[in-house]
C-alpha cells in the first residue's frame, strides 16, 4: 500500500515536469507576443506559484498523515478522540484569505487595465470583426479594406477590435496576443490587443457555434508599420470591391477561404445594431442562417 | 401562534390589513401617475410600497410566523426574497451594458 | 413529418443502437414473462413509496446513465485521439458532447446523489420514511421519464447538439431547426420538476422528522450537506424551470426571448442558465463532501475534526454559490466592475472549501486508518479535488480567464472537480452503503481494482488537458490538424479514458460477482459505523426502525456502542407502525408526463393535451384519495426483528 | 409521519392538528419560496427585456390604468375574502367558510375575465406574444400569474366539493388553509406585477 501511494503521488509532479519541458514550444498562452497576453501571462504565473504552494502543502500533509496513521497491529486499544482545534482552524481560514487577497488585487488591476488601450500615446487602429457561420470578417473602416479569415495588424500599435456576429455567438481568441472576448449578434464588444513582434499568430473561435465551428480559424499577421502600410496600399488598389450580393454569399453558412476587398460591408449594414438587418426580414434571415438550406458545409 | 385566532369574533386583523393594502395601492398609483417626481424617486417609492404590502399579506393574511415551524417559514421567505433580489438586480446589473 | 425523419437513419452506429434497444426490450419482456415477474415488478418496484427502494431505483438509473455518458465520452476520445480523424463527423460529435454533458450532470450525478440520499437520510435521522413518500415516488418517476425522453432522442428525431449549455441563438429554431433541442428543453423540464419536489421533500424531512434528541448540531454531516443541498435545489431549480420554459416558448411558439430579431437577447439565456448552473455544480458537490465526511471519519475511527466549522463552511459555500454565476461568461463584455466583483466572490469560495480540506486531513491525523475501497475513493478525492479546485480559482481570475475560457484547461478543471469530487463520492458511497441496500458487501479486491484503474486512468486522461488548453485547444472541436503539437497529449488522454472504461467494467462485474458470492452482512454494521443507519439490520426492514432511537450526541450509534448497549430493541415498547400504502399513480402520472413531453417535442399538441388531461386526472384523484396507509402489527415487527437477529 | 399522524393536539387550529398536516403546510411554505424565485426569474426577464420592443408597441402604447386598477382591486379584495374564509374556518363555521370561499372564487374569476379581455385587446392591437421580446416577456410573466390564478380557482372548486362531502376534518381544514396561502401569495405576486410592470411601464 505504502509504495502504491508513493508511486501515485509522484505521478503528478513528474508528468508536470515532462509536459512543461516537452511541450512548452506549443504552449501558446505561455509564449505571449504582446502586452495584453503578457499581462495575462504574468497573472497566470503569479497564480500558478500560489497554486503549486497549496498543492504541495496539501500533498505533503496528506502523504504524511496516510503513512503515519495507518491502522497497524498493536493498535487494538488505541481509541483516538479529538473534537477540533480552534487555533488551527483559524490558521487555515486566514491563510487562504491572504492568498485569495493576493490573487484578487492583481486580478482586479489587470481586469480594469485590459479594458483600455495598451498604449496611451499611440492612436489605436480600429478593426471591426464580424463572426458569421463559419468565417471571420474583418473590416478596416479607416483604411476601407475588408478581409476574410485573416487580419493584418501593425506591430506596436494598439488594435481596437469591435466584435459582433451574424448568428451564433463566437469568441475571438488569439492566444499569443491576449485573451478572448465574445462576438454576439445585435451588440458590440470591444477588445484591445497589440503585437510586439512581427509574425503570424493563430486565432480561432473559442465559443461553439455549430457544425463548422471547428474550422473557424483565422491568421493574425503582425507586420511592421511600413509593411502594413504597403499592404494597405496594395489592397486598396488591387483588391476587388465587395458588393452586397457577394457579401450575402459570404454570409451563407459554410467555409470560405481568404479574401480581400477594397471597401467594407459597414457601408450598408452594421450587425452590432439590434435588428439592423432583421426587422421585417426574419424570413429572409431564417433562409440565410438555416444550414439546411445553405450550400452546406465544406469540410475537407 | 395562531391559537388566539380562534377566540376572536371579529376579523379585525383582516380588515385592517385590507384597508392598509388599499391605501398602499392608491398611494403607489398617485406617486406613479400624478406626483411628478423624478423617475428614480418614483421607482424607489413604489417598489418600497410593494415590499411593504407584500409583508402585510405575509403577516396579516398568511400567518407566516404561526405554528411550530414559524421560524423556518420566515427564514424561508426572507431567503427567497434575498435570492429574488439577487436574480433581478444581478441580471439587470450584469446586462446593463446592452440594455 | 415522414417516418424517415422520425427515426434517425443512415448511421451504422444508430442502427446498432436501434437493434440493441429492441433486443434489450424484448429480452426484458421475455425474462419478466418467463419468470412470472410482472406482478413482482409492479408490486415491489413500480408502485413502491419506500424511500430505500426508490433510492435503489435512482442508483440503478444513474449507473445506466453513467454507462451511456461514458460511451459518449469514449466515442469523443476515439475521435480526438489523432488529428483529422474521420470516425465521427461534426454533426455527430456535436450531438455526443451535448448528450454526454447533459446526461452526466443531470441524469447521472444528480440521481446518483439523490439515490444515496434517499437511502441514507431517513436512516441517519432515525425516521420511518421521508415526509412525503408519495411525492417521493412521483419525483423519481418524473426524473426517470425525463431521462428516458432525453435518451430516446438518439434514435427518434435526433439528439440535441448545441452543448449542455445550449446557448442561443445557436439553440434557437434558426440554427437548430430539428427536434433535438426540443428534447433538451422538455426532458430537462420534466426531470427538473421531479428534482425540485425532492428538494422540498428532503428539506421538510430533515427539519421535521429527526429522532428525538437529534438537534441540528448533532446531525450526521451527510444529512447536513443534504439539508443545504435541498436549499440550493429549491432556490436554483425554479430558475432552470423558467429558462427552459422560455426556451420552449421560443422554439415551439416563436416568442422572442432569445432570438436575434425584435428585441430578443441571447445573453439573457446564458445569464439565466448560469444562475441555475453554478448552484447546480454545488448541488452535486456538497452531498459528495458529506459522503466523504462520513467515510473518512468511519475509517479513521475518529469523530469528524471541527464539526462546527464543517457545518459553517457548507452554509458559506451554499450562500456564495448564488452570487458567482457570471464567472461562466467573464468574456461577454459586462465590464471590469462586474467581472471584478464576481471574480472576488468566486475566489472567496476557496476559503470555506479549504477549511473542509484541512478538517478532513486532520480527521485522518491521529486516526487509525483502514484502507477499504470506500476509504480509498475518499482519500483519493482530497489531492485530486484540490488540483481541480485550485485550477478553478485560476479560472476565477477574470483577466486570466480570458485565456482559459472554453479551452481544454476548463475541460480539465471541471472533470477534476466533477469526477474526483462527485463521481468518486458516488463510488465511495456505493461501496460504503451497499450492504444497507442489498445485504451483502461489494467485493473489496475487485473494488480496489476498480479504484486504481479508474483513478489512475482519470489522471492520465484529464491532467494533460490543462496543457492542451494552454496550447490553444478549445472545447467542442471535433477534430484538429497536425502540427499544432496537440497529438501526443490527446493520445495520452484517450489511453486514460480507456482505463476508466475498464475500471467501470470491473465495477459492473463486481456488482454481479458480489450478488452471487459476496459476503453477507449479518450484523448490519460491517464497518463499525458511527451513525444511526448502522443500527438497523442489512438490508433494512421496510419500516426502518422498530422503535425510534434516542439521540444523545453526534455520532449517535457510536455513542450507543461505546456505552456498551448498542441499539437495543425492547420488545415491550413496540407499537404498531403506521406506513403509507403503495400507489401506482406516481408511475402512471409520470408516463402521462412522458407522452405530454413527447407531444411537445414533436409539436403534436393533441398528444400533449390528452396527456395533460391524464395528468390532471391523476392529481384530482390524488386530491380525493382518502387512503390513510396501514399499520404493521407488533407481532409482525417482532418476527421481522428476530429474523434479522436484532430483536431481543 | 409515523404514529404521530394520528396524534391530536387540541390546542391548535384544526389544520395543524395532525403531524401530516403540519408537514404539508411547512412543505407548502417552502414551495412558495421556490415560487418566489420562479416569479423573480420572470421579473428579471421582463425587466431586462421590457424596453426591447423591436418594431412593436411599447409599454406606454399599451397599458391602460383603468383596466389594471379593476384587476388589482378584484384580486386585493379576493385576498381579503379568502382571509375571511380561513377566519370563519377557525371559528368552525362551515357555512361562513363556504360563502367566503365562493366569493373569493368569483372575484378570482372576475380577475381572470378582465385579464383575458385585456390580452385580447392587446392582440387586436397587433401586440402578440410573438411581436417583440417585450411582449413575449410581458405575456409570459403576467400569463404565468394568470395561469396560477386559474389553477387556484380549479383547486378551490375541488376543495369546496370536498368540504360539502366531508365537512370539517383535519384534512379538509388543512387543504383550505393551504389553498388560502396560495391565494394570498398570488396577490403578493400581483402587487409586484402592478408595480414593476404596469406602474413602471406607464412612468417610463
Ligand atoms: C462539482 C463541480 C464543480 C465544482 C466543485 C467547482 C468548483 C469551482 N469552480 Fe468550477 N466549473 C464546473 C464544475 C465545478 N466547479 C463546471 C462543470 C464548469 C464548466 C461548465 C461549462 O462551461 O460547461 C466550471 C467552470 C468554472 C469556471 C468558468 C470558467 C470559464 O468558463 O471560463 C470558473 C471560473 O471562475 C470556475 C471556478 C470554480 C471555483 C473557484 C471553484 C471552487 O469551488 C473550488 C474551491 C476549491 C479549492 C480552491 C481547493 C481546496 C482549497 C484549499 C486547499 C484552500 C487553499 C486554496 C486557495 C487559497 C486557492 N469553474
Ligand atoms: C459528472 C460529469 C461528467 C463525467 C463523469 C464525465 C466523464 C468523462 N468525460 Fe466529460 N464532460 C462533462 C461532464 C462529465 N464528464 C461535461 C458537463 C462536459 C461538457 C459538455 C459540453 O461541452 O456541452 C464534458 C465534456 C467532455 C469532453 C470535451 C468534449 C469537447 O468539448 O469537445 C471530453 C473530452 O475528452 C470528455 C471526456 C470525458 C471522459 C473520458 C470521461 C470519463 O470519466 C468517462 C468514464 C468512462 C466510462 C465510465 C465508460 C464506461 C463504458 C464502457 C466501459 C463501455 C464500453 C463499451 C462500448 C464502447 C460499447 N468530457
Ligand atoms: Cu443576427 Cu441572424
Ligand atoms: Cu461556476
Amino acid at each position: 500500500m505504502k509504495q502504491k501511494i508513493w508511486k501515485w503521488a509522484s505521478l503528478l509532479p513528474l508528468s508536470l515536469v515532462l509536459l512543461l519541458s516537452g511541450c512548452s514550444e506549443n504552449m501558446l498562452v505561455m509564449r505571449p507576443k504582446g502586452p495584453v497576453a503578457k499581462t495575462q501571462y504574468d497573472l497566470i504565473l503569479w497564480s500558478i506559484g500560489f497554486m503549486l504552494l497549496i498543492i504541495v502543502v496539501v500533498f505533503v500533509l496528506f502523504t504524511v498523515v496516510l503513512i503515519r496513521y495507518r491502522e497497524k497491529p498493536g493498535m487494538e486499544n488505541y481509541e483516538p478522540e479529538e473534537e477540533g482545534n480552534t487555533l488551527l482552524e483559524i490558521v487555515w481560514t486566514a491563510i487562504p484569505i491572504l492568498i485569495v487577497t493576493a490573487l484578487a488585487i492583481p486580478t482586479v488591476k489587470a481586469t480594469f487595465a485590459l479594458e483600455k488601450p495598451t498604449k496611451e500615446k499611440v492612436e489605436p487602429i480600429t478593426i471591426h470583426v464580424t463572426a458569421a457561420n463559419w468565417k471571420w470578417i474583418f473590416s478596416y473602416p479607416d483604411q476601407n479594406i475588408e478581409t476574410v479569415n485573416y487580419v493584418n495588424i501593425p506591430v506596436d500599435v494598439p488594435v481596437k477590435f469591435k466584435l459582433t456576429s451574424v448568428g451564433p455567438m463566437n469568441s475571438f481568441w488569439v492566444p499569443q496576443l491576449g485573451g478572448q472576448k465574445y462576438a454576439m449578434d445585435g451588440m458590440e464588444t470591444e477588445l484591445f490587443l497589440e503585437a510586439d513582434e512581427p509574425g503570424s499568430y493563430m486565432g480561432r473561435s473559442a465559443n461553439f457555434s455549430g457544425e463548422g465551428f471547428t474550422h473557424m480559424e483565422f491568421e493574425v499577421v503582425a507586420q511592421t508599420q511600413k509593411e502594413f502600410n504597403k499592404w494597405v496600399k496594395e489592397a486598396q488598389s488591387t483588391a476587388p470591391k465587395l458588393s452586397e450580393t457577394k457579401y450575402e454569399t459570404i454570409l451563407k453558412p459554410g467555409l470560405v477561404g481568404r479574401m480581400t476587398f477594397s471597401n467594407t460591408h459597414l457601408e450598408w449594414i452594421d450587425h452590432s445594431k439590434q435588428n439592423s438587418h432583421h426587422a421585417g426580414e426574419a424570413d429572409e434571415q431564417a433562409r440565410l442562417c438555416n444550414p439546411l438550406e445553405g450550400n452546406g458545409i465544406v469540410v475537407e | 401562534m395562531g391559537a388566539n385566532h380562534h377566540h376572536e369574533t371579529f376579523p379585525w386583523k383582516h380588515i385592517v390589513g385590507f384597508i392598509l393594502s388599499l391605501v398602499l395601492t392608491f398611494i403607489a398609483l398617485w406617486v406613479a401617475l400624478s406626483s411628478g417626481w423624478t423617475i428614480k424617486a418614483i421607482l424607489g417609492v413604489i417598489v418600497t410600497l410593494a415590499v411593504l404590502q407584500a409583508a402585510l399579506q405575509l403577516f396579516m393574511f398568511m400567518h407566516m410566523t404561526e405554528s411550530d415551524s414559524g421560524r423556518v417559514q420566515t427564514i424561508n421567505m426572507l431567503y427567497s426574497f434575498f435570492i429574488a433580489v439577487v436574480v433581478v438586480a444581478g441580471s439587470i446589473w450584469v446586462m446593463w451594458f446592452v440594455l | 413529418m415522414k417516418w424517415s425523419e422520425f427515426f434517425v437513419t443512415g448511421e451504422p452506429l444508430i442502427y446498432a443502437a436501434d437493434v440493441a434497444i429492441v433486443l434489450t426490450v424484448i429480452g426484458i419482456v421475455f425474462v419478466l414473462t418467463y419468470f412470472k415477474k410482472w406482478k413482482w415488478l409492479w408490486d415491489e418496484w413500480l408502485t413502491t413509496v419506500d424511500h430505500k427502494k426508490i433510492g435503489v431505483m435512482y442508483i440503478i438509473s444513474a449507473v445506466l446513465m453513467l454507462f451511456r455518458g461514458g460511451v459518449d465520452a469514449l466515442l469523443m476520445r476515439a475521435q480526438l485521439t489523432a488529428p483529422n480523424m474521420k470516425f465521427l463527423n461534426s454533426e455527430h460529435y456535436n450531438e455526443i458532447f451535448t448528450t454526454h454533458g447533459t446526461i452526466m450532470i443531470l441524469f447521472m450525478a444528480m440521481p446518483f446523489i439523490i439515490g444515496l440520499m434517499n437511502i441514507v437520510v431517513p436512516l441517519q435521522i432515525g425516521a420511518r420514511d421521508v415526509a412525503y413518500p408519495y411525492l417521493n415516488a412521483l419525483s423519481f418517476w418524473l426524473f426517470f421519464v425525463g431521462a428516458m425522453l432525453f435518451n430516446i432522442s438518439f434514435v427518434i428525431g435526433g439528439s440535441p447538439n448545441a452543448g449542455w449549455t445550449s446557448y442561443f441563438p445557436l439553440a434557437g429554431n434558426e440554427f437548430s431547426p430539428g427536434v433535438g433541442n426540443n428534447y433538451y428543453a422538455v426532458a430537462l423540464q420534466i426531470s427538473g420538476i421531479g428534482t425540485l419536489m425532492t428538494g422540498i421533500n428532503f428539506l421538510v424531512t430533515i427539519l421535521k422528522m429527526r429522532a428525538p434528541g437529534m438537534t441540528l448540531m448533532r446531525m450526521p454531516m451527510f444529512t447536513w450537506t443534504i439539508l443545504i443541498t435541498c436549499v440550493l435545489i429549491i432556490f436554483a431549480f425554479p430558475v432552470l424551470t423558467v429558462a427552459l420554459a422560455l426556451m420552449t416558448f421560443d422554439r415551439l411558439f416563436d416568442t422572442q426571448f432569445f432570438t436575434m430579431a425584435n428585441g430578443g437577447m441571447s445573453m439573457l439565456w446564458a445569464n439565466l442558465f448560469w444562475i441555475w448552473g453554478h448552484p447546480e455544480v454545488y448541488i452535486v458537490i456538497l452531498p459528495s463532501f458529506g459522503i466523504f465526511s462520513e467515510v473518512v471519519s468511519t475509517f479513521a475511527r475518529k469523530r469528524l475534526f471541527g464539526y462546527k466549522a464543517m457545518v459553517y463552511s457548507i452554509v458559506g459555500i451554499a450562500f456564495l454559490s448564488f452570487i458567482v454565476w457570471v464567472h461562466h461568461f467573464f468574456t461577454m463584455g459586462a465590464g471590469a466592475a462586474v467581472n471584478s466583483v464576481f471574480s472576488i466572490t468566486t475566489m472567496a469560495i476557496a476559503v470555506p472549501t479549504g477549511v473542509k480540506i484541512f478538517n478532513w486531513l486532520f480527521t485522518l491525523r491521529k486516526g487509525k486508518i483502514r484502507f477499504t475501497t470506500a476509504m480509498l475513493w475518499s482519500l483519493a478525492f482530497i489531492p485530486n479535488f484540490v488540483i481541480g479546485g485550485v485550477t478553478g480559482v485560476m479560472l476565477a481570475m477574470a483577466a486570466a480567464d480570458y485565456q482559459y475560457h472554453n479551452s481544454y484547461f476548463l475541460i480539465a478543471h471541471f472533470h477534476y472537480v466533477l469526477i474526483a469530487g462527485t463521481v468518486f463520492a458516488c463510488f465511495a458511497g456505493l461501496h460504503y452503503w451497499y450492504p444497507k441496500m442489498f445485504g451483502h458487501i461489494l467485493n473489496e479486491r475487485l473494488g480496489k481494482w476498480t479504484f486504481w484503474l479508474f483513478m489512475i486512468g482519470f489522471n492520465i486522461c484529464f491532467f494533460p488537458m490543462y496543457f492542451l488548453g494552454l496550447m490553444g485547444m478549445t472545447r467542442r472541436m471535433y477534430t484538429y490538424s497536425e502540427g499544432l503539437g496537440w497529438t501526443p497529449l490527446n493520445v495520452v488522454a484517450s489511453v486514460g479514458a480507456v482505463l476508466m472504461g475498464i475500471g467501470f467494467i470491473v465495477l459492473c462485474y463486481n456488482i454481479y460477482y458480489s450478488a452471487r458470492y459476496g459476503e453477507r452482512d449479518m450484523t448490519g454494521d460491517p464497518w463499525d459505523g458511527r451513525t444511526l443507519e448502522w443500527a438497523t439490520s442489512s438490508p433494512v426492514a421496510h419500516y426502518n426502525f422498530a422503535i425510534t432511537p434516542e439521540v444523545k450526541d453526534l455520532d449517535a450509534y457510536w455513542e450507543m456502542k461505546k456505552s456498551g448497549k448498542g441499539f437495543e430493541i425492547d420488545e415491550e415498547k413496540l407499537k404498531p407502525i403506521h406506513m403509507p400504502s403503495n400507489s401506482g399513480r406516481p408511475f402512471l402520472i409520470s408516463i402521462a408526463f412522458f407522452f405530454a413531453g413527447f407531444g411537445l417535442v414533436f409539436k403534436w399538441f393533441w398528444l400533449a393535451i390528452i396527456a395533460t388531461i391524464f395528468i390532471a386526472l391523476g392529481l384530482i384523484l390524488r386530491s380525493f384519495d382518502d387512503d390513510d396507509g396501514y399499520y404493521i402489527s407488533v407481532d409482525e415487527i417482532k418476527r421481522t426483528e428476530r429474523l434479522s437477529g436484532k430483536g431481543a | 409521519m409515523a404514529e404521530a399522524a394520528h396524534q391530536y393536539d387540541e390546542t391548535m387550529p384544526l389544520e395543524y392538528r395532525t403531524e401530516e398536516s403540519r408537514l404539508n403546510i411547512l412543505g407548502f411554505w417552502i414551495f412558495l419560496g421556490a415560487e418566489v424565485v420562479l416569479f423573480a426569474t420572470l421579473f428579471a426577464t421582463y425587466l431586462v427585456l421590457f424596453q426591447r420592443t423591436g418594431s412593436g408597441p411599447t409599454t406606454s402604447d399599451l397599458f391602460e390604468i383603468k383596466d389594471v386598477m379593476i384587476e388589482t382591486l378584484l384580486l386585493l379584495t379576493s385576498s381579503f375574502t379568502c382571509g375571511l374564509a380561513v377566519f370563519e374556518m377557525r371559528r368552525r363555521r362551515l357555512s361562513g367558510l363556504l360563502t367566503w370561499l365562493l366569493v373569493t372564487l368569483l372575484l378570482g374569476a372576475g380577475f381572470i375575465t378582465f385579464e383575458i379581455r385585456e390580452f385580447i385587446h392587446y392582440v387586436h392591437e397587433g401586440a402578440t406574444i410573438q411581436t417583440s421580446a417585450f411582449l413575449s416577456s410581458f405575456f409570459v410573466l403576467v400569463g404565468t400569474h394568470g395561469a396560477h390564478v386559474s389553477l387556484g380557482i380549479c383547486w378551490m372548486i375541488l376543495i369546496i366539493i370536498q368540504l360539502l362531502q366531508r365537512g370539517f376534518t383535519p384534512r379538509t381544514a388543512r387543504k383550505v388553509f393551504i389553498v388560502s396561502l396560495y391565494w394570498h401569495f398570488l396577490d403578493v405576486v400581483w402587487i409586484f406585477i402592478f408595480t414593476l410592470v404596469y406602474l413602471t411601464g406607464m412612468v417610463m
